[in-house]
């Protein structure tokens, strides 16, 4: 198994705080990797810094053995990156095809040819089977902002597989889903997995969906990994219970 | 507060529609707002007093003037529109506009419609550029500075001038030419200090003049900036003498720089201060109709209807083109014209001249200590 | 030499006066209200008038009729300009409420320009027009009192801001409404404050400046973008930083003007302006404003 | 909904064309003038709604760029050169301008930003008035010739108002285009979210930059325009004045419309002049107007149609509606 992202003594401090302390971690090919840890455990910033939204304040990055460290997040993208945010962001003021259109749309041609080539850039049936596959496909040409949350939480997660990157960091898919939405959420990841053989990194609370949808699990205390295994060693960990229940 | 503005307006609002199409038409295209509106406010109140003054005698040839106003913002683009507007609506005469600029992107329409346009605009090259149309009503700068420079090589026994000029078309024409014609009668220039219209705080500027420390401190700028000038000059104690064209020594300069402004010198070209009869008399009509004293600009505007009803009366019909062919070379006297206020001749480049005045400021008073000929004569 | 240094020091720090007590305004009314006001200017010369007509229409005494002009100006650009123009733009962005500034701006202007005519009016001085002489420079007695009175003003501004509890509510809701509403500060009330408290330092600069500006319509627009670009300098969310900001700008004018270029003499402060922002976007006193992204 | 919102428009569309193209008949040669000067700033104003509306970069450097534009059209013409260069030129020039005065906004929040492009502003226009060997300062360039077009002169008022129309017709035709691209789509991201935008591999800096410096572009046309249609420049009207005039423009017409433009520059070009017959008042009954107007529809006039036209449905800017297939 050759790993695709290596993280080596990553570690990002504001001011005296440090919020990632030293975290070293690989994640292979097709797997998904899921990052659990108390709220302020520094997951989000880690993200952060692994795509280059922040610049890390030690530690290397590699993606396929290439150094990315610090690299700007649309350029990482474009080397097929993606990742959510925690907090929803899709385009409101966008179609729903349109959003899609525009995560696929910087990673053919130049410039110019998006200047003068085709209004959807050749993408839209791939948009549209994209929206097929998340289930929706009936809402094409609404704009974004009129979707429900857990639709717009889809279609957030939908962008972020549209250019087909080799790894998608998702922030918290669960968030604020319910639970029939969370069921499809689950069902379509693990889909892409198999069938993109896509590798995924998942922070997530939600226990159930973590346990149901990754292979392996990395569990974050004060910017430190704590503990690393299988759902079911990670659950029985001593380490875990104590960093979640508290002192 | 100006309420007679307000009722002006109303009833020009009123007026506009029922006036006759017997009425002859005047147009005022001129700079009502923007950032020389003091000058054209006052331009534009001489013509409305000439032109109410008519129509209560009558008009011009048994017939009613109706005059219309359009303001330029004295921004070009707005000129070239308004005074389309203007010759859409067809006027016998156009006044104005005051701002050379303004004048200069206007002239060529004017031209092309045969209309005469009586400017307030005093740069130098503008009746140099071969407009049978266009009639001065003060003279340009060409005229007014180898006056002062005489003035300041002959009176004054100077050698060396330090001056300061606004920094618009009116300032830096003036002072261009004034450079010439020192430059003419080797007099040596000690500082050259450009300064803003709407300038406030001066303490540079002089400190600039006083080093240069010059026989002669020749200021060149609007009344209010005058004002402010020679106030900060007292203030830092810079020594004259100082010397300027009409705007430094008129009413406006002495009432807004108080003490300051006594014992300042030069050269009018207009005044409203002249030691004239018909002057006096139009300073005092002026200041009860509209209550403020008029500068220079009020009596332009005035004097320029009043030429224009000498010479139609005199043509016996309205005929623009025998206007301006009569006009050219025409002298008036206020004996022919009171109205015309001070005897005033046209040349065929529609240049004007005029005798003019050499003052001083003595008691918050402006005395005329000499009178200097026509240019002409 | 040293005399005229020292003479152009002085005058650029009472000009840079006025520009501070503009210029507090700035800041206050972005800081509370995410407020650009580009009628700043006219803000300033409008008070002036209220007093003139005070005197010259309803024949009032001279100070009787600044304080009606005060109060009017409080009335007007204060209370009124938050409630009939402000609030009901606050929650579309900066650029609406800009725009109907600017367009403020004009009706102020043209409405003086109209009843009052285009020309300049003598205001009365609240100091002597006398000078004194200091190392050969030559002070005018009034824009010593000028400098002396908006010094004044904001050191009491200050001491209002960090020693009372209304002043500290208003700083709160400056730095962070959300918050402030949590802590039970009754923010409205403060954003109100604010606009009182920048209509009454307009007020104040007005019959300061105007018996040397002399009442005109046109007196708002230099002093606009003066007070605009010191606001910025000093740090536009900071009103320790509008002071500073005024005082340097005006002598960095005056020694331009001298030393450089008459003609340029508004350069010096721009370039100055464009280095604070890309290198110091919070101001020389500013804070760092912490926006979540 | 949105098909009655498309009929409406494409109504009012053909209406306003129709209109223009038969103007000159109904006017008197002020008029024609007017409507030219509209024609003109709406190109300006276009450009700016780029800029703001659709990258939602806030620009008070507008007027620098039109008289940029003007000045190098106005030198070359009087010099000689035919109009097409000239005009070529100064689009290019202030597209260049515009790609490095970009570079300040890609590390500014947006109101800095506003007061670096309003200081750079000032400087043009002091550049404009003092350097006198160059642009002629104080006494501006006179006699700027008009262009002619394969053989006939646009001298006449007719022909030059058709000769502007055109221009306004290429700009609004090839800037529709633009926005429909994955461009405009690129934009509306910007404007909205550039920190999502950034993750979905949109190169946000060139995409700032680009849509500095096309709106500056448009801008120099405009201004190549502006020289011969007033036949003389000089440096009072390219002060800030016009920039927030410009700014006014877009925001009142409806930022982040397409159309925004051409009503905001109605509203600062035709009404000043509908209103002159109140004499002194005009000013003032303007911008009363502009502030009413902002008071009561902050999303300025389309954000207001779109309102009487979709009453249920939040305002939502055309942007969105142009860009949505």
């Amino acid at each position: 198994m050759s790993a695709v992202l290596e993280v080596r003594d990553l570690r990002k401090s504001f001011g005296g705080i440090v919020a990632v302390d030293g975290v070293s971690f690989d994640v292979n090919q097709g797997e998904i990797l899921g990052i659990i840890g108390p709220n302020g455990s520094g997951k989000s910033t880690l993200f952060n810094c692994i795509l280059g939204q922040l610049r890390p304040s030690a530690g290397r990055v590699h993606l396929d053995g290439r150094a990315v460290t610090g690299m700007r997040p649309c350029d990482l993208n474009r080397l097929g990156v993606s990742r959510t945010f925690q907090l929803l962001q899709v385009f409101p003021q966008l179609s729903v095809r349109d959003n899609l259109i525009l995560a696929g749309q910087e990673h053919r041609g130049s410039m110019l040819s998006r200047l003068v080539g085709p209004r959807d850039a050749g993408l839209a049936p791939a948009a549209d089977k994209m929206l097929a596959f998340f289930r929706l496909d009936h809402l094409a040409d609404e704009l974004a902002g009129g979707l429900s949350y857990g639709q717009q939480k889809l279609l957030d997660a939908a962008m972020a597989f549209m250019a087909g990157p080799r790894l998608a960091l998702l922030d918290e898919p669960a968030g604020g889903v319910n639970p029939t939405m969370l069921t499809s959420l689950r069902d379509r990841l693990k889909a892409i997995n198999a069938e993109q053989g896509a590798t995924f990194v998942v922070i997530e609370h939600n226990m159930d969906f973590v346990m149901a949808l990754c292979s392996r699990i990395l569990v974050l205390a004060e910017g430190r990994i704590i503990a690393e295994g299988d759902p079911a060693h990670v659950r029985s960990d001593a380490k875990v219970i104590e960093a979640y229940l508290g002192h | 507060m100006r309420l007679s503005r307000f009722v002006l307006a109303l009833s020009t609002l009123m007026l506009m529609p029922a006036a006759a199409a017997a009425d002859v038409k005047f147009a005022y295209v001129g700079e009502i707002s923007g950032s020389i509106a003091v000058s054209g406010g006052n331009f534009r109140d001489g013509v409305i007093l000439a032109v109410e003054e008519l129509n209560a005698k009558g008009g011009i040839l048994k017939q009613k003037i109706e005059l219309t106003l359009y303001d330029t913002q004295t921004n070009p683009g707005v000129a070239r529109a308004q005074m389309q507007k203007a010759i859409d609506g067809d006027p016998y005469v156009i006044l104005g506009p005051i701002f050379s600029g303004n004048v200069k992107v206007t002239m060529q329409m004017l031209q092309q419609a045969e209309i005469p346009h009586i400017i307030g605009g005093e740069a130098a090259e503008l009746t140099s550029l071969g407009d049978a149309y266009l009639f001065r009503t003060s003279f340009g700068q060409q005229i007014g500075m180898p006056k002062i420079a005489n003035f300041i090589r002959d009176e004054l026994k100077a050698k060396t001038v330090a001056l300061i000029w606004v920094n618009n078309d009116f300032g830096k024409g003036g002072r261009d030419k004034l450079i010439k014609e020192l430059t003419a009668r080797n007099i040596k220039l000690a500082a050259d200090v450009s300064s803003e219209s709407g300038q406030v705080d001066f303490a540079a500027d002089v400190v600039k003049l006083k080093a240069a420390n010059a026989d002669v401190v020749f200021v060149y700028s609007n009344e209010e900036e005058c004002a402010r000038i020679m106030r900060e000059a007292r203030k830092q104690g810079l020594k004259g003498p100082f010397v300027g064209d009409t705007t430094l020594l008129s009413q406006k300069t002495i009432e807004l720089g108080g003490d300051a402004a006594n014992g300042v010198m030069g050269h009018v070209g207009l005044t409203a201060d002249a030691p004239l009869k018909e002057v006096e008399e139009f300073k005092a009509r002026f200041q009860k109709r509209f209550n403020y004293v008029p500068d220079h600009n009020g009596l332009k505007g005035y004097s320029g209807v009043y030429a224009v009803r000498y010479v139609t009366e005199k043509l016996g019909k309205l005929d623009r083109k025998g206007l301006a062919k009569m006009m050219h070379g025409l002298t008036i006297t206020p004996k022919d014209e009171p109205g015309i206020l001070i005897e005033t001749s046209w040349d065929n480049t529609g240049e004007i001249d005029r005798i003019s005045f050499l003052a001083e400021v003595v008691g918050g008073k402006q005395k005329i200590t000499k009178i200097l000929p026509k240019v002409g004569k | 030499m040293l005399a005229d240094i020292l003479q152009l020091f002085v005058a650029g720090l009472a000009t840079g006066g006025i520009y501070a007590l503009a210029a507090i305004g700035f800041t206050l009314l972005w800081q509370t209200s995410q407020t650009i006001n580009f009628a700043q200017g006219e803000f300033v010369m409008l008070p002036a008038f209220f007093v003139l007509i005070g005197m010259g229409f309803f024949g009032l005494p001279f100070w009787a009729a600044v304080l009606v002009g005060v109060a009017v100006s409080i009335l007007t650009l204060g209370l009124m300009f938050k409630k009939l123009m402000v609030d009901p733009m606050l929650h579309h962005g900066v650029l609406p409420l800009v725009i109907a500034t600017i367009g403020l701006a004009i009706l102020m202007k043209e409405t003086v320009r109209e009843f009052y005519g285009a020309d300049a009016w003598p205001f009365p001085p609240l100091a002597a027009a006398t000078n004194v002489t200091v190392f050969g420079a030559a002070f005018a007695v009034q824009s010593l009192v000028v400098l002396g009175i908006s010094i004044a003003a904001v050191a009491a501004l200050q001491l209002f801001l960090n020693k009372t509890r209304t002043g500290r509510c208003m700083q709160a809701t400056a730095q962070n409404p959300t918050v402030a509403r949590l802590l039970g500060v009754p923010v409205e009330r403060m954003i109100l404050y604010t606009f009182l408290i920048n209509a009454a330092l307009v007020a104040l600069a007005s019959l300061l400046i105007t018996p040397i500006y002399l009442a005109k319509f046109t007196n708002g627009e230099l002093l606009g973008l003066y007070a605009f670009i010191a606001a910025i300098i000093g740090g536009f969310n900071q009103v320790r930083g509008a002071i500073v900001g005024g005082l340097l700008l005006g002598v960095l004018d005056n020694f331009t003007a001298v030393y450089i270029s008459t003609q340029y003499r508004l350069v010096v402060p721009l370039l100055f302006l464009i280095v604070i922002i890309l290198f110091r976007p919070q101001g020389l006193l500013g804070r760092v404003e912490e926006r979540t992204v | 909904m949105r098909r009655r919102k498309t009929v409406v428009a494409g109504m009012a569309l053909a209406l306003s064309a129709a209109f223009l193209l038969v103007a000159p008949f109904l006017f008197k040669p002020y008029g024609i003038f007017i409507l030219s000067t509209w024609a003109v700033m709406t190109i300006a104003a276009i450009g700016l709604n780029l800029t703001l509306g659709y990258a939602g970069q806030v620009s008070l450097a507008q007027a620098a760029f039109v008289g940029i534009g003007a000045y190098i059209t106005a030198l070359l013409t009087t010099k000689g050169w035919p109009f097409w260069p000239a005009c070529a030129l100064a689009g290019v020039a202030c597209f260049v301008t515009g790609w490095a005065l970009g570079y300040p906004a890609l590390r500014l929040q947006h109101h800095y930003l506003a007061f670096v492009t309003l200081a750079f502003n000032t400087l043009v226009y002091l550049v404009f008035r003092n350097e006198e060997w160059l642009t002629g300062g104080i006494y501006g360039i006179s006699n700027v010739p008009r262009p002619s077009l394969a053989g006939w002169s646009m001298n006449g008022a007719h022909a030059f108002y058709y000769f502007c129309l055109a221009a306004l017709a290429l700009v609004s035709l090839a800037t529709w285009c633009l926005i429909r691209s994955p461009w405009g789509r690129a934009f509306v991201a910007l404007r909205e979210n550039p920190m999502r935008a950034l993750s979905l591999g949109v190169d946000t800096r060139r995409y700032t930059l680009m849509a500095f410096a096309l709106g500056a572009g448009l801008g120099g046309i405009s201004g190549a325009l502006y020289a011969p249609l007033v036949q003389f420049i000089d440096p009072t009207p390219f002060a800030l004045g016009l920039s927030l005039n410009l700014l006014l423009m877009v925001v009142v017409g409806g930022s982040g419309y397409f159309f925004g433009p051409f009503l905001g520059a109605i509203v600062a070009v035709l009404l000043p002049e509908w209103l002159r017959f109140a004499q002194g008042y005009y000013l003032m009954g303007y911008a009363m107007l502009v502030i009413v107007l902002m008071v009561f529809c902050p999303t300025g006039l389309l954000g207001l149609a779109d309102r009487l036209v979709t009453p249920a449905a939040k305002a939502v800017p055309a942007a969105a509606r142009e860009v949505a297939a």
